[in-house]
């Protein structure tokens, strides 16, 4: 069962290493095999849900077992938290790599581009199923090392200009992890998480353990774009190629942001009330600020780029709720919910996200254009563009049956429930500001006539960039079935218990 | 002996200092870059003394390397400080 | 900023990492080429004007810098103050106490057969570190040629 | 450059390269290994392009000999990492070969080998990084 | 569960009656819109099928009862879900008597509208997707009526805002920024009542609205019901919510002006305030105060506005939000008479209402015009048409024995009704029915002013090719005036007991002397309207050449109506306030659009795109944080 | 040919090196040597036949001896003038002409003129040497070029030449 | 732990001492030029030698002190490497630092390299051009 | 500690540099700072007094030799400094080359 585990950082990477050497010769080398290994991780990633959604695997590599106790080498650990995210990972660099087929034909360097998008992948993974603090760390570099290149696939100006401020954050954010990951060594003498939850427990160090925690915030806060760390964020999502954007916005600020964030300050340290304050006080930031910054812009993707960062508020908002609660000594069953609430927004982000740049891609494909101002019409001639970039607007925006209104559902009954009132409503306002601003984008994308452009008949896009559009689509409507008790049971709750219940997780890893 | 030893270490060390001035006042490229040059070279003096005082082979090795490596940074940096193309 | 890593390397070597010593000689090197090759040279003209700039004399200390230096020292003070607040119990320079890597070096040679435990650790137990490490040297290589792409875009375009 | 380092640099890289093996192949019982020695090896081909230029190299391909070297380094270190995983022990990362005695040259089981496969790789990526950077540098000013 | 309710066939009715249609119309999603003819005629079955579903239930369901959604599909029910509060199930429904007469409504008009439709698109070429849209409306506005489960019925409710935004089709300036408007109202209250529902969860422990009974006695349960009263109010179009209302009329097509806000939002808008007034709530006498206040508010200022329009489209919408102040003050009264008549006022407005807006559409089809002036004399070229309006202008106006007659009387006799209690609210009565019977006349005002404007009057020369529209579009209209006479005629001895005393209990008409009263409040309003009519417009032209169709009469007889909206703009009491409205002073989306995009210029001044700034603020963030674990 | 001398330096520098004279070393080493030298041969001094007289070996190591007392002297010469609180220096660059054939030479020359202290080698184009010169004792370019080549030229010659 | 050199005080040992104490001089006496001397040539023509020379003295005394062992033959071997490279990096600086444009110090006396640098960036020029 | 502070301070200079400098290469050089007092921070942790350099030798007690494991973390660590190292200054050159210049206020064609 746990013998595949491996398999998740290996492909990629093989393919990643096969590309420039048969990428020369063969001329569909790289876009096939990228897919079928996307395509295999993507079923072996729902294979481990379904296969053993209540379990924990745990790999030591080098088959090296701890010796007294003491963990000596890495291991990785796939738990329901871990496996929920392999999904979205798989799930996303699936269905952009397929869009990418059609998309990245306008682009030179094919290669490059296959190559660094399965390292992309293979970081993500990584990230999300190893054991160890400094792996982690490793695996986020491999991760944002990677999409620094893709940002600046084309060359052009504002392309880097984004990617060195991306860099240069993502520099920072890495030194401040690296520092804090230094911290804890020299605090526990140990690297692996777990072992580090079991000696954190016991201790008394506050200071110490808060001012580690504050670095580690910065520090992924800065990967994870969150609200005062934000800065790269819009630059760097707008510019690059659309599946790559897809990618950052839909997985990347996710899995090596918010996922190490919950992963570390749920399951390695111990719940706090302050950490749970400024974590929930950071999300509302973001969320807030961040659809303000979104509602004014013009630039089509630059929109979806501030979205990403309020979007990333209700996740966050939601988990910090679950801590607090927790914290609190609150009920389990609303701090679940919160965090459900929250998760359950993770994995809704991840498709809508993905899918509205993926139609930012469709437009600027056939217009060559982000700006709004520029576009108009476009219902009539890209009509399954325009189908898709609907659902996938009205999803964002909270209205229902789409799976966004929901996972906000969730997360405003429960900070009701939890008496956070202000928070409530600041969730609502926001939600109704990013509806105004979709439909902003709505209107000058697809239904005024009066731009010049309207004389032009466009087509819609490619097959297989339709095709990705359309699953994704699917997808933003069938994601809505995790509101029901049942599916929500065997998906989401899971993974919420992983982050509840640390020691019902753990407590054998050491052991195994 | 060991002391002696040790306070040859600090001299060389302390050497470094007075690159570390040139470095930082400049007031030219080549200026900074000569005072990395002696800087390299009073490295391989350390790593000689700290393989006297540790008594471990291995630490000329660095040594050797930091040789070859400065030379090949000066020069890299002389040749374009001469504006010259790769292939002149 | 090659100053600072040699000087590292110095550290490095004090502090009884010869590995390391030898890495970060290496690695500032080939930065500084880097730097040197692209850098200056792209900037000769720039610099040449820097000169004769400098030759005139710097600018004279006026209140903005004063406040700046006075805010970075503020907020250096303040770090310090929860950093050594935060480092007060733990145990000084020197005594450390070794517990996850107690596992090598005991019976290393039976473990890994390397007489370097580092080269053991980055090879053997970390060995997935190791690979990660190459990879984003790889990764580092296909971005260095993706940037260098003059064209990102081909010509012909796909929409009308 | 002139004669002086021409010379210089056709007495010397030889030798650097030698030692960069050396270093290479000391890994497991000395500081260095394939980082520090590939490194080393890159410098001597920096070296003998800075002092002769790119033609010397017969480097019509620009950066593509030095690239296809390094992936496939990389992917023999893959491989070496996996090999373990085919062969019955099922264990990623698994160091299968005998272990020898402790400070001999062969020793250390597959650690040699990953160092010689980083090694490689090492001194491909940063020879292709300096090319990549020099040869756009010079395309760029056409 | 009751276990009766399976035996009954119930289930089978909800599954004609909601369901299907909503299953269908997600099919003809997918069918392009070539088909339209095919998709057309299989919508109407589809609604008929609903209809027949609707009034059987609305036959067989005497008691309220409690079902589910997955029993309807033939499956088990689902475990106990693990979310907080009692949470029984997710797709619970709950039906009773003013759950399936609203749903009856709903099918009626869905029917109605679609057979108008069939001819409508055929003319029109851009009305993509109308068929589905019109099903998947009707079928969720069914389940969302029915729907127990506070989420349920906010999903199906919520979805109602996406068909109401995609009815449209935006696809010139206008259309799409009217489109635009009205889903981010919608949106937004839709957002407002989840808060609402959240806190009805969190205070009562219950996710099913069924049977709850919560005291407005504390702030959170105040808020609740203020979060969902702004819900009802933003989908029926009161003040100060209506502002989508208009703007969506102008520049929707008639059958979804006719079919969405003028019927089938006021339905569910106006049915949902009930349900929290009535029956979720119990409410305190300021809030009966306040929904009082905004239900007059509303007439009179909608009614103001609807005076100036130049667009007949635009006139109906703000005629749309007007009536609705009549159904705010019948439900807010609380008695059984206040919102009898109030749901019957509903009803009939619905009638009436989408019977103008066909008319409308109608006009606009064969004469493709927008604006009044450019209107006139049609009563010959189309009398079906023109008697149908007629009788919805009358029916609108409150002239007896017209349906609107028959609810503004009931409201009217709930006021005087309610002026016995002893409440603030109460003593005002008096204030309350003065503001109503004004707008009534104002109403009268502005309808005389629609149809000599379209109807009478001086023919205009481009119009002359004009023809009555087809028998598919003038049916609906015919049969609903033919409703709108019959709920008037037999309002007392039939409708109201067989419809309406179901779901609010036996209605009791207050005694003789009050009858005579509120004849005599008809008759003022009817005077007050032409008598405003008439000295807004007599100074240019005379009465005779409107009234009897104009052959002889001067050429400014033409211009008369511009005439009427200029004298009124200009009177000087009016004069700031209307022109403050123009600047969108009072439009609530306008003012929050503006603040919104202040403080968003703020914001993107700060990302000024250096970098040294972007670090900053992590470093600024960091200091935070550290300061916040000082403290 | 220099492909196998630079496989004897090779082999050479590997023993010293490892400074083990295993078998397996060996092999290693020789393993080692010859990559290096089908990489590297090509590159490697064209003229390699001076290898092999031992005569220059003998002349080398009289330059070696001449050369580390000649800069002795200038290095004391140099901390003289660097530690003056004066600082008698004349800094310049002169030209001198050499009369050396190979490139070899005129590099060895190069170097040892730049080793010694206070005179620092610029450029050499054919046989004309720049040097920089800290104590710029004259003007006269005959008796300059005998100061600062003069001393190791005739050595030079009978090694490299 | 034993280091090698307890205990012993040989001959060896005393040429040791001295060759190193001679080496951090040379270095001493290279890094007060480097401070002191005013522009980049004199400062290489100071760094360069005495550094150097000191170093590969340092160098030389790890034979006397370790003998034939590995430590002091790889000493042996580094000596000549860092002859030829700090010599040859020297030259190239110097050539480079002129070519970029330093000038030679006010004290300088004479300049006779000047023509040729002009005529070889005249030349560049040309080529340029073609 | 002294020493812990010495390097935390470093690690402020990087912060400060990569604040207050308008060139992009300071910048980049200030990345560098940050990263090195990190690598010397790890370093200094696993540092031992008398201590050995962790190289196996049958004359020294193994509980002689400094940890390895922040050695062989802060190997791995200063390789992907340089790879980040590289793509910056390629980067840097790039935008060199289309903004003309290495002033990055001058480099703010996203904004907004
Ligand atoms: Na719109
Ligand atoms: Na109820």
């Amino acid at each position: 069962m746990d013998k595949f585990i491996p398999l998740f950082v290996i492909l990629p990477l093989i393919a990643a290493f096969l590309i420039p050497v048969f990428g020369r010769f063969l001329k569909a080398f790289n876009k096939t095999i990228t897919l079928l290994v996307f395509l295999t991780l993507l079923i072996l990633s729902l294979f481990y849900l379904f296969a053993g959604s209540q379990a924990s695997f745990v790999y030591h590599i080098g088959g090296w077992k701890p010796v007294n106790g003491v963990p000596i080498a890495i291991c990785f650990l796939l738990d329901p938290f871990s496996g929920f995210m392999l999904i979205i990972i798989n799930m996303m660099a699936f269905l952009s790599t397929l869009y990418s087929v059609s998309y990245m034909t306008r682009y030179t360097g094919e290669n490059y581009y296959y190559t660094l998008f399965a390292i992309m992948v293979a970081g993500l993974n990584g990230v999300v199923i190893t054991g160890d603090l400094f792996n982690l760390y490793v695996f986020l570099e491999v991760t944002v090392i990677a999409s620094y290149a893709l940002v600046a696939f084309g060359t052009e100006k504002e392309e880097l200009e984004a990617s060195f401020k991306y860099q240069v954050l993502g520099g920072m954010a890495t030194a401040l992890i690296l520092f804090s990951i230094g911290m804890i060594y020299w605090y526990t003498k140990t690297l692996n998480i777990f072992d580090i939850s079991a000696i954190l427990k016991d201790s008394s160090d506050y200071k110490l353990i808060e001012f580690t925690q504050l670095m580690l915030i910065a520090g992924f806060g800065l990967k994870a774009a969150i609200m005062p760390f934000h800065g790269w964020l819009p630059d760097a999502h707008s510019s690059a190629p659309s599946p790559i954007s897809a990618m950052l916005s839909g997985v990347v600020i996710k899995a090596a942001g918010l996922y190490v964030i919950f992963r570390l300050f749920f399951n390695m340290f111990e719940i706090s009330y302050v950490i749970g304050i400024i974590i929930t006080v950071i999300g509302t930031l973001s969320m807030v600020v961040g659809v303000f910054l979104a509602i004014g812009q013009w630039d089509l993707k630059r929109l979806l780029a501030y979205h990403s960062i309020s979007q990333m508020g209700y996740v966050i908002l939601g988990v910090g709720m679950g801590m607090l609660i927790l914290s609190r000594n609150g009920s389990e069953a609303l701090a679940a919910l919160a965090i459900t609430g929250g998760l359950f927004h993770l994995i809704n982000h991840a498709v809508f996200k993905g899918l509205l740049f993926l139609n930012a891609g469709s437009i600027e494909y056939r217009l060559n254009t982000r700006d709004l101002k520029h576009m108009g019409g476009l219902s009539a001639s890209m009509p399954l563009t325009y189908s898709t970039s609907l659902g996938a607007s009205m999803a964002i925006s909270g209205i229902p049956p789409f799976n966004g209104f929901f996972s906000k559902l969730i997360i405003i009954v429960a900070a009701i429930q939890a008496r956070y009132y202000v928070l409530a409503l600041l969730a609502v306002v926001v939600s109704i500001i990013t509806l105004a601003s979709f439909l902003k984008f709505q209107r000058y994308a697809f239904y005024n006539t009066k731009v010049e452009h309207e004389k032009k008949k466009y087509r819609d896009v490619p097959f297989v960039m339709i095709l990705s559009m359309v699953i994704m689509a699917l997808l933003c409507l069938g994601l809505s079935l995790l509101i029901i008790p049942d599916v929500r049971d065997n998906v989401l709750q899971p993974a919420v218990d992983v982050l509840m219940r640390k020691n019902d997780y753990f407590i054998n890893i050491l052991n195994m | 002996m060991e002391q002696f030893l040790y306070i040859m270490l600090y001299i060389q060390i302390t050497l470094c200092f007075f690159c570390l001035f040139r470095i930082i006042k400049g007031p030219t490229i080549p200026d900074r870059m000569v005072g990395i040059d002696i800087f390299g070279i009073l490295v391989v003096g350390i790593c000689a003394i700290i393989a006297v005082l540790t008594d471990r082979m291995f630490i000329i090795d660095i040594g050797i390397a930091w040789i070859i490596l400065s030379f090949i940074g000066t020069l890299t940096l002389a040749k374009y400080l001469g504006g010259k193309k790769l292939n002149e | 900023c090659g100053i600072v890593g040699y000087g590292l390397v110095i550290c490095f070597l004090l502090l009884k990492a010869p590995d390391l010593a030898i890495v970060q000689i290496v690695v500032e090197t080939i930065t500084l080429v880097i730097m040197v090759a692209v850098i200056l040279d792209s900037t000769r003209k720039d610099l040449k004007e820097n000169i004769v700039i400098r030759e005139k004399g710097i600018p004279f200390i006026n209140a903005r810098y004063v406040f700046n230096v006075l805010t970075v020292v503020v907020l250096t003070l303040f770090f310090l103050f929860f950093f050594n607040q935060a480092i007060d119990r733990l145990e000084p320079l020197g005594q450390h106490v070794t517990r996850m890597a107690t596992g090598y070096i005991e019976n290393a040679a039976e473990k890994t057969g390397s007489a370097n435990l580092v080269t053991g650790i980055i090879f053997d137990f970390r060995g997935y570190d190791t690979l990660g490490e190459a990879t984003i040297l790889f990764t580092a290589v296909m971005g260095v040629l993706t940037i260098l792409r003059l064209k990102g875009r081909k010509e012909q375009v796909n929409g009308e | 450059m002139s004669p002086i380092v021409k010379k210089v640099t056709q007495l010397v890289s030889g030798i650097i390269f030698l030692y960069g093996i050396y270093i290479i192949l000391h890994g497991h019982l000395t500081p260095g290994g394939g980082f520090a020695g590939g490194a080393i090896l890159a410098g001597s081909f920096i070296l003998l392009v800075l002092a002769f230029g790119s033609d010397v190299l017969r480097l019509r391909t620009k950066e593509e000999g030095s690239s296809l070297t390094e992936s496939l380094a990389i992917l023999a270190f893959v491989l070496m990492a996996t090999m373990a995983m085919l062969l019955g022990t099922k264990i990623f990362f698994s160091n299968f070969l005998p272990k020898g005695h402790i400070g001999e040259l062969i020793s250390a089981g597959v650690i040699p080998l990953y160092n010689i496969a980083v090694g490689i790789e090492v001194a491909a990526a940063l020879f292709t990084i300096f090319l990549a950077l020099v040869i756009y540098k010079e395309e760029i000013t056409k | 569960m009751n276990t009766d309710f399976a035996d009954s066939g119930i289930n089978l009715f909800i599954l004609m009656a909601g369901l299907l249609p909503l299953a269908a119309g997600l099919l003809f999603l997918f069918i392009p819109d070539r088909f339209r003819l095919f998709k057309g005629i299989f919508s109407l079955l589809i609604a008929t099928i609903s209809l027949c579903g609707a009034g059987l239930l609305f036959r067989n369901t005497n008691l309220p009862l409690n079902s589910n959604l997955l029993d309807c599909l033939g499956q088990d029910h689902p475990e106990t879900g693990n979310m907080p509060g009692n949470a029984k199930s997710f797709f619970s429904l709950y039906i009773d008597n003013l759950a399936v007469l609203v749903m009856l409504f709903i099918s009626i008009f869905t029917f109605l509208i679609l057979i108008y439709t069939l001819a409508y698109a055929h003319k029109r070429k851009r009305l993509p997707q109308f068929f589905s849209l019109v099903l998947l409306t009707s079928g969720s506005s069914m389940l969302a009526v029915l729907s127990d489960n506070m989420i349920l019925f906010i999903a199906f409710w919520g979805f109602l805002g996406l068909t109401l935004y995609k009815i449209i089709s935006p696809d010139d300036e206008a259309s799409s920024a009217a489109a635009k408007k009205t889903l981010i109202l919608i949106g937004a209250s839709d957002g407002i009542m989840i808060m609402g529902m959240a806190i009805i969860w969190h205070i009562s422990g219950r996710i099913d609205m069924s049977l709850m009974e919560l005291p407005t006695d504390s702030t959170l349960s105040i808020t609740a019901f203020v979060c969902l009263a702004i819900g009802a109010f933003t989908k029926a179009g009161a003040f100060p919510f209506h502002s989508w209302i208009p703007d969506y009329t102008e520049a929707a097509p008639a059958p979804a002006s006719a079919y969405l806000p003028a019927s089938l939002d006021k339905l569910l808008g106006i049915y949902f305030l009930a349900r929290i007034c009535n029956e979720i709530f119990v409410l305190n006498d300021w809030l009966r105060l306040i929904i009082l206040i905004l239900g007059v508010t509303t007439i009179i200022i909608a009614v103001m506005m609807a005076l100036i329009q130049h667009n007949y489209k635009k006139l109906l919408g703000y005629h749309a939000v007007s009536q609705v102040g009549y159904m705010v003050t019948g439900i807010g009264l609380g008695s059984v008479l206040g919102i009898a008549g109030g749901l019957f006022h509903m009803v009939n407005h619905a009638l009436y209402k989408s019977g103008l807006f066909l008319v409308a559409g109608s006009i606009k089809t064969q004469t493709d015009q927008d604006k009044l002036e450019k209107l006139g004399g049609l009563s010959r070229q189309m009398p079906l048409t023109f008697f149908a309006a007629l009788v919805f202008a009358l029916s609108i106006s409150g002239v007896p024995p017209l349906n609107g007659f028959a609810s503004k009387w009931m409201i009217y006799q709930g006021i005087v009704d309610f002026g016995h209690g002893e409440s603030l609210a109460s003593q005002l009565w008096i204030v309350w029915l003065a503001l109503a019977v004004i707008g009534s006349a104002l109403t009268l005002a502005s309808f005389i002013k629609f149809i000599s404007g379209v109807f009478l009057g001086r023919q205009k020369q481009e119009l002359k090719k004009a023809r009555e529209v087809s028998w598919l579009m003038w049916m609906p209209q015919i049969i609903l005036a033919i409703i709108c006479i019959g709920f008037g005629v037999f309002a007392s001895g039939w409708v109201i007991p067989k419809l309406f005393s179901p779901v609010v209990g036996e209605v009791k008409f207050i005694g003789f002397w009050n009858s005579s009263l509120i004849s005599l409040l008809i008759l003022i309003s009817l005077i007050l309207g032409i008598l405003t009519y008439l000295i807004f417009s007599v100074s240019r032209f005379r009465a005779d050449d409107i009234f009897l169709g104009g052959e002889t009469g001067k050429e400014e007889a033409g211009f008369s109506s511009t005439e009427f909206y200029e004298t009124i703009r200009n009177f000087e009491l009016l004069k700031p306030v209307y022109r403050a409205a123009e600047k969108k002073w009072f439009d609530i989306y306008d003012l929050s659009k503006g603040f919104v995009l202040k403080i968003s210029h703020l914001f993107s001044a700060a990302h000024n795109g250096i970098l040294s700034n972007l670090a900053f603020w992590v470093l600024a963030g960091l200091i935070f944080m550290f300061i916040f674990l000082l403290l | 040919m220099r492909y196998l001398v630079l496989f004897i330096l090779c082999m050479i520098i590997w023993i010293l090196l490892t400074f083990s004279l295993e078998l397996n070393n060996i092999i290693v080493g020789a393993v080692v040597s010859v990559l290096t030298s089908v990489i590297f041969g090509r590159y490697f001094i064209k003229n390699t036949s001076k290898f092999f007289q031992p005569k220059r070996y003998f002349w080398f190591i009289i330059y070696l001896i001449i050369f580390l007392w000649e800069c002795l002297k200038a290095n004391f010469d140099v901390a003289y003038r660097v530690l003056h609180p004066a600082m008698p220096i004349r800094p310049g660059i002169v030209k001198v002409k050499l009369n050396l054939r190979s490139v070899t030479a005129r590099m060895m020359l190069a170097n040892s003129i730049t080793m010694t202290p206070g005179t620092l080698s610029v450029d050499l184009k054919d046989d004309i040497l720049y040097v920089h010169w800290i104590y710029v004792s004259t003007t006269d370019p005959e008796i300059y070029g005998l100061k600062v080549a003069g001393r190791f030229e005739k050595y030079i010659k009978r090694i490299f030449d | 732990m034993q280091n090698t050199w307890e205990g012993k005080n040989s001959m060896n040992e005393i040429i040791f001492k001295i060759l190193l104490i001679i080496g951090i001089l040379f270095n001493l006496f290279g890094c007060i030029g480097l401070v002191r001397l005013p522009d980049v040539y004199n400062r290489l023509q100071s760094a360069t030698k005495c550094v150097t020379l000191g170093t590969c003295s340092i160098l030389l005394s790890l034979l006397f002190h370790f003998g034939f062992t590995e430590i002091g033959i790889k000493a042996i071997v580094a000596i000549p490497l860092l002859f030829f490279g700090a010599t040859v990096a020297a030259h190239a600086l110097v050539k480079g630092s002129y070519l970029f444009g330093v000038k030679l110090g006010d004290q300088s006396v004479i300049d006779e390299y000047k023509d040729e640098a002009e005529k070889s960036s005249e030349d560049k020029k040309k080529m340029n051009k073609k | 500690m002294i020493v812990y502070i010495l390097c935390f301070i470093l690690f402020l200079v990087g912060l400060f540099g990569i604040l207050t400098s308008r060139n992009i290469i300071k910048i980049v050089i200030g990345l560098s700072f940050m990263e090195f007092s990190v690598y010397l921070f790890l370093v200094l942790i696993g540092y031992i007094d008398n201590g050995q350099a962790p190289i196996l030798s049958d004359n020294i007690a193994a509980a002689k030799y400094v940890d390895p494991l922040p050695q062989a973390m802060v190997l791995t660590a200063i390789v992907i400094g340089l790879a980040t190292k590289a793509m910056l200054l390629t980067m840097a050159i790039r935008i060199y080359k289309k903004f003309n210049t290495f002033d990055i206020r001058k480099v703010t064609s996203l904004k907004g």
